[in-house]
C-alpha cells in the first residue's frame, strides 16, 4: 500500500475543494501527490485518499455538490472489490474498473500536459508579432458579369408582370359611326341623289361588317329621320323588314 | 554568400545590434507608423535614434522592403518597383442589376425595340444609366431608326450576348409562346 | 519552439537577388502565411522555391524579425525574445484562461469532438463562455454533425489555431505518449 498522504494536505484538499473542476481533477491531483508516473499508482490508495478529504469535509459543512458524493459512492464500491481476493469475478469487475480509473486520469493528464505545452509556445500577439500593417497588392476585377438564361427568363416574366400589373384595363377606343357622322355625310351626298336611294348606300365603306356597321346603319336612319323631321328628306319602306328608301325632299309626287 | 549592400551614408558610431533589432520589430509589428519619440522611448537611453533608424535604413537599402520615413513616423514598405510583380487580379463577377436584366430581357424577345416600347413592357421608365451599363457591357446595340414621330432608335441584342447567355442563335431561347403561359391575365396583379 | 527556418551552412548562391527581394516583399506584405505554393507562383519558373526560402530565412536569422513556417505558409514575425520590450509598446490581447487552453488542447488532439466528450476527458462541464472565447478568437470551429442522438455538433482547431501557436500543421503537436514522459513539476498549472 502506497504512502498515505499526509494530514495537512488533505485539510488543505478540503479547503479548496471548490478550486478543483470537479472529483477527476481532485484524484489527478492526489495521484500525482503519489507518483509521478501515472502508470504506477495505487488506485486503492487514491480511493481512500479520495474518501478521507470527501469525509473532512462533511465534517466542516454539511452541503457538498451532488458529482463529489456519486464519486465517493463508486470509489467506496470500487474498494470493497479491489479489497476482494484476487480471482473471484467481483474482484475482476473491480479491477477493470480500476484501470478505466487509472486510463481516464492518464488521458486527462496527457491533455493538461499538450495545455501546458501550448501555453509555453510562442504566441502570435503575445511572444511574437506578425506585420501589423499588411499592404494589399490584390486588385478586385468586377467587370465580368454573370448572365444565366435562367436569370434572363425570370427577369423577363417579373417584368412582363408588373408591365401587365401597371396598366390599368381600358377598352379599346371604340370609333363608331355617329349621329354627327351620318347627318353631316348624308347632307353633303343628298344633292347628287337623282330619286329613291337605298339608306345602305350612304354608309361610309370603311365600316365593313358587325358591330361597325350597324352601328352607322342605326346613325343613318336616325339621321335619315332627323333630316325627315326638317323636312328635308322623304323616307319609305315599302315592307316590313325590307330595304328603307331615301330621296331628297320636293323632288317628286308627295308619299304618306 | 550574398553580398550585402553598402550603406549609403559613411559608417557612423556603431550602433548595438541589439537596439538595431529592437527598432527593427517595433517598426515591422506597428499598426501606425511609429513617431520617433515613441522609438526612443523603447530604445536604451544612451541610443542617437538618428543614428538606429540611419542603419536600419541602410539595412534594408535596395531589399525587397524598405524603410521609409512618412508624415507620421517609420514604417516598413516593400519596395515600390516590386508592385507590378505583387499585383494579383482577384475576379469578383457581378450580377447585372434587376432593372438591367429586364431591360436586357425585353430586348432580346422584343427586338428590335425602342426604348419607350420597352417602358410601355415594364410598365416603369427606364433610366439612361441603365441602358448605358448594357450598352458598355456590350449586350446591345442600336439597330437604326423605327420610322415614327422622331425616329426613335431601335435596340437589339448583339453576338457578345448570345456568347455571355451560352446562347448559339436568339432561336436558342425559349419560345415567347412558351413562357406567357406563366403570365397572368390582364387586370391580374 | 524552434520553426526558424535553418540556415543552410554554406549557402550555395544560385538564388537571384531579384527573386529574393521578390519573395521577401511578398511574404513581408501579407499578414496570413503566405503557402509555398502562392509564393512559387509569382517567383521566376527556373526558382528553386526551398532554395529561395532558405537564403531568406539565413537573411533574416538573428534579426529582429525573422522568417518562420507556420500554418502551411511563409510569415515573418518578430523575434520571441523581443516580447518583453514589445508588449510595453504593443497592444497585447488577454491570454487565455487555463480552462480555455485545456479545452483547446482536448480539440486539437481528439478532433473532432463533441462538447459531452470534452466534458466526459475534463471530468467536468463546460461553460459557454469558454467555447465562445475560443470560436471568438477564430481558434476552433464547427466540423459537422456526429451522428449520434441529438446530432451533436463536431468541433475541430483552424488554420488560425496553428498560426496562434506558430504550429506548421497538427503533426507539429507532441505525440500523446511523450506528454506523459515529461511531467511538469507537481502543482504547476
Amino acid at each position: 500500500m502506497a504512502e498515505a498522504p499526509s494530514e495537512p494536505l488533505i485539510e488543505t484538499l478540503v479547503l479548496r475543494l471548490e478550486g478543483f473542476e470537479g472529483p477527476l481533477d481532485l484524484l489527478l491531483e492526489l495521484a500525482r501527490g503519489q507518483k509521478l508516473d501515472l502508470a504506477r499508482i495505487s488506485i486503492l490508495a487514491l480511493v481512500e485518499q479520495y474518501l478521507a478529504v470527501i469525509e473532512g469535509a462533511r465534517q466542516v459543512r454539511l452541503e457538498l455538490a451532488a458529482d463529489w458524493l456519486v464519486m465517493a459512492a463508486w470509489l467506496a464500491w470500487l474498494k470493497s472489490r479491489l479489497l476482494l481476493p484476487a480471482g473471484t469475478d467481483e474482484a475482476e469487475a473491480g479491477e477493470e474498473a480500476a484501470e478505466t480509473l487509472a486510463a481516464r486520469l492518464t488521458a486527462l493528464q496527457a491533455m493538461r500536459a499538450a495545455s501546458v505545452w501550448l501555453g509555453a509556445r510562442p504566441q502570435l500577439g503575445q511572444d511574437v508579432f506578425a506585420r501589423a500593417a499588411p499592404e494589399d497588392f490584390s486588385e478586385i476585377d468586377r467587370s465580368r458579369l454573370i448572365l444565366e438564361v435562367p436569370a434572363l427568363l425570370r427577369a423577363y416574366l417579373a417584368a412582363l408582370r408588373r408591365g401587365v400589373g401597371q396598366r390599368r384595363y381600358r377598352p379599346p377606343p371604340m370609333t363608331l359611326w355617329s349621329v354627327r357622322d351620318a347627318l353631316r355625310r348624308l347632307g353633303a351626298m343628298l344633292g347628287s341623289l337623282p330619286d329613291w336611294t337605298d339608306l345602305e348606300r350612304f354608309l361610309p365603306e370603311s365600316e365593313g361588317s358587325g358591330l361597325p356597321r350597324r352601328a352607322a346603319l342605326s346613325a343613318t336612319l336616325l339621321a335619315g329621320l332627323e333630316m325627315a323631321r326638317d323636312g328635308a328628306v322623304d323616307l319609305r319602306q315599302e315592307v316590313p323588314f325590307g330595304p328603307i328608301l331615301l330621296r331628297p325632299a320636293g323632288l317628286g309626287e308627295k308619299d304618306a | 554568400m550574398n553580398e550585402d549592400i553598402s550603406p549609403p551614408i559613411a559608417a557612423p558610431a556603431p550602433v548595438s545590434e541589439a537596439a538595431l533589432r529592437l527598432a527593427e520589430a517595433f517598426v515591422f509589428a506597428s499598426a501606425e507608423p511609429v513617431p520617433l519619440r515613441a522609438l526612443a522611448q523603447i530604445l536604451p537611453e544612451e541610443c542617437d535614434v538618428a543614428m538606429v533608424v540611419a542603419a536600419l535604413a541602410a539595412r534594408y537599402a535596395g531589399r525587397g522592403v524598405e524603410l521609409v520615413e512618412v508624415a507620421g513616423g517609420l514604417r516598413f514598405q516593400t519596395a515600390p518597383d516590386l508592385a507590378p510583380l505583387l499585383r494579383r487580379v482577384i475576379e469578383v463577377p457581378r450580377r447585372l442589376p434587376r432593372v438591367a436584366m429586364e431591360t436586357l430581357a425585353i430586348i432580346a424577345y422584343h427586338q428590335p425595340v425602342t426604348r419607350a416600347e420597352i417602358e410601355e413592357i415594364r410598365g416603369a421608365s427606364l433610366s439612361q444609366a441603365t441602358m448605358d451599363a448594357l450598352l458598355e457591357a456590350g449586350l446591345i446595340a442600336p439597330r437604326g431608326h423605327k420610322e415614327a414621330p422622331g425616329r426613335p432608335a431601335l435596340w437589339g441584342t448583339t453576338a457578345a450576348f448570345l456568347a455571355q447567355f451560352g446562347l448559339k442563335d436568339l432561336g436558342d431561347l425559349p419560345r415567347r409562346a412558351d413562357l406567357l403561359v406563366e403570365v397572368p391575365a390582364p387586370g391580374g396583379a
